[in-house]
């Protein structure tokens, strides 16, 4: 065991668990569960869960079109979690929350619609530790419109190379789209900085939040992005959902993306109309009870306080850092200091493969994620194929991040290296 | 959640010979509104003397509600300034969006009034608002347009 | 009262009604609720419900990425919902299923991944009584790639206009797109004559079966489409999810749509190569509870027995039309006898506008919809801007129907027409 | 979930000197297969003297699991007739799924029956047969050309 060291967190973590009963499962071997994976998936509280099936259950129809009292409820329901989820985000306006599948859809939506009006010579920027949601989008909407694709390299320790940043907008920058925290080395970007020198030049500026809302209190109105894209299943909601916030404005200049019922104005067979955004963009039947466990999710985040969760990210991720330099071989990719990092931590464990590291630790009840945790230009930039990582959310505790380190203690001694 | 308070005597005797219906020439901007949800329709004309709304005409496809509101609309604006007209806009929206708590002004809504019981189907509150945002629409078009003329 | 007439049914309505507990809700004013309006969205069995929370709070995590205990019980729960929809239609492989978020963007999947090797002078063919759904992305494909949309008409009592087959479908012919059921009308249509002459012109068959699959057994293996489509929430599955089946080696020859984590194989900055299907139709996390679910859904159903479904909503559809025919001043949109008749009936009344129908009803707790239920054009076919209409389900009582009769004299009643 | 019935012994040396590994000249076709959940690949060339596999060399990256599955599967293959080597894989696939309610064939799989242990690690069943996949693929294709030309 490594020595106990303390942790100053403003949350009541023993409380907060309660509200997650996944997080007292028995695992193989009477380990318990140890669950290090949140920047992949959050786990849900009983809140939730208890909105989706008291929607279900209750309220259940489908919404707008419905004129009938449950048709009401149901659209009550939902559009509350489009009022929720504005009111989570600093939203001036309901109308700027555009429903989708997952953040993936929503940067999709972005890069479609965007794309509709690039052509050759236009430039669309990137960078280097993206996620792959915020790199297909992109090379599939230059390969339609003949636009090209630039980005901004990584630093040895794991923060963008701003360096280039003058060469790289320039009046030929279109989109400059970016995570405001990486998923792979847990960088918080300086996203409003880079979206003035954006603007400066022209550029709408996309910003890939999905490892961001999750983790501290997010305000778009001040923000200086033009869209952000977000997903649900990682702020402690559903899976199915995801959101596009977009200034009303570029929003309401925008084609539509997916074609169907609702994002309609009046359809003939020899052409059709389109409604006013949020709901041309959400075409056909919406997550309408994942919007209503969204919303719980939101509250219950909230409730619990966003400035709170974001203190205890840190002084976790902190403390994780600690630990995990006590282990010898252990090499961590990106950021070593807390500074402007988010809540997880990607390594390497000389001498064992990543996913023999996950596997091990796994028969230990310890559940953390190996590969290339879709980033992969960002591990091929750290000239690896591969990595660890270890993430932390507001119910994690310094008991869990111990586990992780005796745990990587063992695998090195299973594997003979100690 | 009662019938009566829905469907006023006033509401079915506008549905059944809506006001200012039949769309007039002249006019200064001509909307079509749609709620997409349900297929109502309306192509609404303005026309403008200076600030004073002096005509609007429709021609409406839709239920009661959005008929009769629509109808009754045409009554509170024709006449008036621009400014009056959002104003009692306003108020009628504040109505619709009370969901039952909110009283109405007969001064101001005259048989606008009759509405009151469509905040309680909340299903039922776009169709007594798609009139006032052809109107609306229309209206600031025209004024743009004018802006547009007298700047250029 | 009407007078009381006997239902030829192979189901024990009671015991199907007691796994929905929203069918016991006592709405407004002491009116039991009449729940007519599953075409729109069916509701959800206490099966369904349990599955999603016992994923949620004992399972959740990511899936495939995620190599721990609880990935690979997520991951498992995921793949077996495919497996369970897979065997439900027919599909003669698992890997035939794509999870998409509703039948809508199923249906843009096919436009546009089909629309990516359209060319001015290629002709798609829909139909008049399409739903939006299968009507604005093929109007949108054809947009962007100067192919020309035609479409079947509609004949006086609600059929496809088949008299014009012979022209509509040439050499020029690339995609067929085609509801299986109306849900304005309820009008089955003969896809598999359809699809022989489709094909032996060489174009692709894509149906939208989202009506279909709900009310009879479906058997992709014999059907004679390329490309089906249908969604989660018409099946008593959850809101957020939908499927496209389809042949293997079309997906297989098909490009990607949404780009993504889980779609690809290989990302570089300088371009990226793409998984096979159905993975490389599923950009992101996918929805993962929602699979889960929806494989409740479809063991529900087939616990059930579709045959019996199938007879039940034909007994169903035969009592409501003739009871409905014992309205004064109602006319019947579409088809007038059971035969090939969906459980869907769409009628005006005389002298009462559709959305006053429907508000006078809910009243009473009778649920129904009004308005041009995303098919405007059919609506505009039969010179009406829209229409009221009672749809049913597994769980629709004769009792049900004739409260929608007495609502109806009810209705004329109150507007002076009685 | 037993650690050492996973990482046995046997697995561990193929994955420390993996057999065959270098990419070697001639051959016939080249594939290159990815586990695109976890990144691990394979880079793979197959040589075929009639329906003989003479050669199959790789270059992989990745876990133990999938470089000695790797290794063991080139060993098993190599001087086989074509048939042999898919019924090989046929019955290594069975391993895989049983979920460890299958009595591998010493006789049969050789090396690969230290792999048993992987199929109670879901995760991992990938893992073990990404080489497999490549080998599967390249020598169809092996097979293909040689159709095509014999044909053409
Ligand atoms: C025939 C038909 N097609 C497509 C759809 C679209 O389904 P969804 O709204 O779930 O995308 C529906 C239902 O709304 C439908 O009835
Ligand atoms: C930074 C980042 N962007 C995008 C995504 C994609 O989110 P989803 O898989 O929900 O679409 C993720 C998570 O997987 C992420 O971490």
């Amino acid at each position: 065991m490594t020595d106990a060291r303390t942790l100053s967190s403003p949350l009541d973590l023993q409380s907060v668990r309660a509200d997650f009963p996944i997080l007292s499962r028995e695992l193989a071997n009477g380990f318990p569960l140890t669950y290090l994976d949140s920047a992949n998936s959050s786990q849900k509280p009983r809140q939730v869960v208890q909105a989706l099936e008291d929607h279900y259950l209750r309220h259940n129809a489908n919404v707008a079109r419905a004129m009938h009292q449950l048709g009401a409820e149901a659209t009550a329901a939902y559009e509350g979690g489009r009022d929720k989820v504005a009111a989570f985000i600093g939203a001036p306006s309901r109308d700027e929350i555009v429903f989708t599948k997952n953040a993936s859809e929503a940067l999709n939506l972005a890069a479609h619609t965007l794309g509709a009006s690039l052509k050759p010579g236009d430039e669309v920027v990137i960078s280097e530790m993206e996620h792959h949601s915020n790199i297909v989008p992109w090379q599939l909407a230059c390969e339609r419109t003949g636009a090209t694709l630039k980005w901004f390299g990584v630093t040895e320790d794991g923060r963008l190379d701003l360096s280039t940043i003058d060469e790289l907008l320039t009046e030929r920058t279109k989109v400059v789209a970016l995570t405001w925290v990486s998923n792979a080395l847990g960088t918080i970007n300086p996203i409003a900085d880079i979206a003035t020198k954006a603007h400066a030049v022209g550029a709408t500026v996309v910003v890939d939040a999905s490892q961001a809302v999750p983790q501290f209190p997010v305000d778009v109105s001040t923000l200086g992005a033009d869209l952000l894209a977000f997903t649900g299943h990682k702020v402690v909601g559903p899976t199915g959902i995801g959101v596009l916030w977009g200034r009303y404005g570029l929003l309401a200049s925008l084609p539509p993306f997916l074609g169907g019922g609702e994002m309609i104005e009046v359809v003939r067979m020899t052409g059709s109309t389109y409604a006013a955004p949020p709901a041309r963009f959400e075409a056909g039947t919406p997550p309408i009870a994942q919007a209503v466990g969204l919303g719980a999710a939101v509250d219950y985040l909230t409730g619990i306080g966003m400035d709170k969760i974001a203190a205890h990210e840190q002084s976790i991720v902190e403390y994780a850092l600690e630990g995990l330099k006590t282990v010898p071989g252990l090499t961590i990719l990106g950021p070593k200091d807390a500074t402007d990092h988010g809540g997880a931590i990607s390594f390497e464990l000389d001498g064992v493969h990543p996913h023999d590291v996950a596997t091990v630790l796994d028969t230990r009840g310890i559940a953390v994620r190996a590969g290339h945790h879709c980033a992969r230009p960002v591990h091929e930039r750290f000239g690896v194929q591969s990595s660890t990582r270890a993430s932390f959310y507001l119910y994690t505790t310094p008991e869990e991040v111990e586990a992780l380190v005796d745990g990587l203690g063992f695998v090195r001694s299973f594997f003979k290296l100690a | 959640m009662q019938l009566d308070s829905l469907y006023q005597e006033i509401i079915l005797d506008h549905y059944r010979s809506p006001h200012h219906a039949g769309l007039a020439e002249p006019y200064d901007v001509e909307v079509h509104h749609v709620n997409p949800s349900c297929g109502d329709e309306v192509t609404l004309r303005v026309e403008l003397d200076g600030d004073t709304v002096t005509g609007v005409t429709h021609h409406s496809v839709g239920c009661s509600i959005s008929q009769a509101a629509t109808s009754v609309m045409t009554d509170l604006v024709i006449g008036k300034p621009v400014a009056e007209g959002m104003a009692t806009y306003e108020e009628f929206l504040e109505l619709m969006q009370g969901r039952g708590n909110v009283e109405p002004d007969e001064e101001v809504l005259e048989d606008g009034v009759a509405f009151a019981g469509v905040a309680q189907f909340p299903a039922r509150v776009k169709c007594a608002l798609l009139g006032w945002s052809a109107w609306r629409d229309a209206t600031a078009q025209a004024l743009a347009a004018r802006e547009g003329v007298s700047n250029g």
